[in-house]
């Protein structure tokens, strides 16, 4: 039993060129969305996301100001643990949006602090085996779609 | 492909770095390797080729059976899981195994799959599932897995109750990674390009089952003049990239009961050789059981991310043919 | 059909009854009512119309635009809610009111409207409603709804921090049905098949008011020959179906902070008459107020389980247009 | 404030005659699957399904043979209060599928008592407005599909 977290080496596919755009509603610009691929081979529920943390150029963004959008679903930082039901595939991005009033366009240091639990990698009671999605990458501010 | 009632296949699983790395690749693109490969059957795991799990939509399911169909592919088996830890906080109980076994036995039949490599089943489960696996009629195979051998208790304990319940609806899916003799030579790789002295890493391989502590080992490596690069492997080694000698005799014991086989393997050079895994034994005591069945070729080379599956997979199963039709597997 | 500034719309609610009984209904053929009523502007509730909320998918969205544009309607405004009891055992804190705002506003903005009819925002987050609204370019009501009066404390409270706040994108959305002056005949009608007497109703509708406590009014009731039928009425009479004089000073104060109104009704009769609500004095504010808008019909009469939506719609649409005409509503 | 539950006149939608369903599989029937619709007049969250019975013919199902299927997600009777994010239409019936067997053809006396926390209706601290759902009708065991 180890209590090193696994990293798979996906980990240039959490924070991929295009994931951080600017959201531009009808008065300018309110913030960024930035999409978050999982470095893990198979997809999981957003139910065991154990840690999450967001930088941007090295601020760290405060908790409430993520919202995350899964299939639609809106779902606050806090409701991530309860939401067993939404599945987050390996091959769609689970997607935060950021109201913070907006980035300035050019390049920003992303950083994600992800941590996962292996939902059928049981331990012991209440261990699970844990999955590492962290990343940080240089990203370029996308226009608003 | 069908060699003496040895049939083989091809798990998607080993295309996994690409499907989670590249958007563009679909799962007919998946399909379309598997077809240029050459094998009719497939076996897909469901976690990592559906959007929704552990019940995929209606559109996932028709697309994926349409793909096969077009291609002259038969989805043979079905990879499941048992996410008993999806709710947060919660202590799994039997209802969380069954609901996941019964998810995944329905998600089969949709595929048109007779095989499911079940998630984890506790033992005194086994009957229900030997019960569900009738009415569904799809199979119910238990994964046997690194860092499990075919000798340990747990294993031997549940061939012991496949026996005694008798279902020919049950059995095991032998996965070939759990005879890892050595480390693949990708995994070798990496630790020599972080500057790790290839004869200090055999020296490691060598030692790994001595008796040595992982610590004894580093010591006398240190001695030998190794420094991070070769901790890095011994560390390795001695956890998840662990290997020994191959468990054959325990293999033997799991045949009568086995379903189906995870061929697994991480490199076959150019020379079709893989010292990893000792595949002409493997193959041979499968032959001599008289097992008639599936042989699914489950490439995990991935680990090293060389986006080789295609050509990896093509290496393996002519290296398993050549063996399966008596020539020499190296 | 704008009749000095003011503009009919349909509440789409008004269908509820079909819209759950029959499957067969479906949004283009509500659609097909409302152009059938021959009025451009409605109203969609998410949490009745869409199989997905707060968030509906883009199907569903793209469906309600799709059948509008084609019969050449305009999606008004959007019906939402504050389902801050969505997480069991969870107390809903601000950020579970800003997220299911947020959320409708977002679905608002993909259907084309520039209303949202608010579910509850605490007080202190109106100033937060005001600036998204802005940014969204989506007005906030929050409707005054039964059992609310106008003149409550809690709406006045909510007037004052309008006028405080002073944007434009914040108002009310007063709902007609805070001026039941007595049941609609159809609630009478039940209680009459159940066996009451109409002249011990008309004398509870009477004494409702005269300050006798609900056991009172049955004494006086059962003094008079009345049983069962008329204490289910008394009961309503004082719960769910509440009645009293209709508070026309309290709403004249709301006209100043009104978005648009909710035109709710349980019952026009054949010579459009509706003894309910006082609509001709209700109008004759709103158009004294000086106000353009929109007015939008909302049939509340699927209580009574009559399946009579569309014709009580066409009564209410002409009852209104005869009033704003100068005609007499009675 | 009242402590009534609502019950709304829709009570026809909640088990409709072609709502119960035997389901047989490869070795034949194992039981059935009932259908059922909301009696409200918007649709709810299954999280705010606070109470659940089912009996058939008079006799009580028991909870732990209730599997319900909602937009294909398969939910244990325990799981419900927590599927926060599965949003039941009033035009989709709620599936709920009980393999204890499989049932005789012909009429079966269907009772479901349902009870929903409506989310938006608070009352005070952990107190909500309250619906009734429950239903009770004859229905026809259709054949499996
Ligand atoms: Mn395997
Ligand atoms: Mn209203």
């Amino acid at each position: 039993m180890t209590t090193t977290y696994l990293k798979l080496p996906y980990v240039d596919s959490v924070l991929r060129p295009g994931a951080l755009r600017a959201v531009v509603l009808a008065r300018g610009p309110v913030g960024f969305t930035l999409d978050i691929g999982l470095n893990y081979y198979r997809g999981l529920p957003l139910s065991t996301i154990e840690r999450f943390e967001l930088t941007v150029d090295g601020e760290r963004i405060a908790d409430h100001l993520l919202l995350f959008e899964h299939d639609r679903t809106l779902l606050p930082l806090s409701a991530l643990a309860q939401a067993f039901t939404e599945f987050w595939s390996v091959k769609k991005p689970l997607r935060v949006r950021v109201y913070q009033g907006g980035l300035a366009s050019g390049d920003h240091e992303v950083g994600v602090t992800l941590v996962l639990r292996s939902p059928y990698m049981r331990l012991g009671p209440g261990a699970w085996g844990m999955i590492d999605g962290s990343a940080s990458r240089t990203l370029t501010l996308q226009e608003a779609e | 492909m069908n060699i003496g009632g040895i049939e083989q296949g091809v798990s998607l699983y080993g295309f996994d770095q690409r499907w989670v790395e590249d958007p563009d690749y679909t799962i007919e693109d998946c399909l379309d390797d598997v077809h240029e490969l050459g094998v009719q059957r497939f076996e897909l795991v469901g976690a990592v080729f559906f959007d929704r799990y552990p019940r995929p939509s209606v559109q996932e399911i028709d697309r994926v059976r349409a793909a096969a169909d077009r291609r002259g592919l038969v989805p043979f088996s079905y990879g499941g899981y048992a996410d008993v830890g999806r709710i947060t906080g919660h202590e799994p109980v039997d209802e969380d195994y069954i609901l996941d076994l019964t998810a995944d036995l329905m998600t089969a039949v949709e595929l048109g799959c007779h095989h499911l490599r079940a998630g984890a089943v506790p033992l005194h489960l086994l009957p229900l599932a030997a019960m569900l696996a009738e009415q569904y009629d799809v199979n119910v195979g238990i994964e046997v897995h690194a860092p499990s051998k075919p000798s340990d208790p747990d294993v031997q304990q549940m061939l012991a109750e496949f026996e005694r319940i008798g279902s020919r609806r049950l059995g095991f899916v032998p996965d070939f990674g759990c005879f890892i003799e050595r480390p693949a030579e990708p995994a070798l790789a990496r630790y020599l390009a972080a500057g790790a002295d290839r004869r200090l890493l055999e020296f490691v391989i060598e030692n790994r089952h001595s008796g040595m502590t992982e610590d004894e080992v580093f010591a006398r490596v240190r001695e030998q003049g190794g420094g991070q690069a070769e901790r890095m492997a011994i560390s390795d080694f001695f956890g998840f990239l662990s290997f020994g000698p191959a468990d054959l005799d325990g293999f033997a014991t799991l045949l009568p009961w086995t379903q189906y086989f995870h061929s697994k393997f991480y490199h076959v050079d150019a020379q079709l050789e893989d010292p990893t895994i000792p595949l002409e034994k493997l193959l041979g005591a499968i032959v001599a059981s008289g097992f008639r069945g599936v042989l699914m070729s489950e490439y995990e080379g991935h680990a090293f991310h060389n986006g080789d599956a295609l050509e990896q997979l093509r290496r393996h199963l002519l290296l398993e043919r050549r063996i399966l039709s008596g020539g020499s597997g190296r």
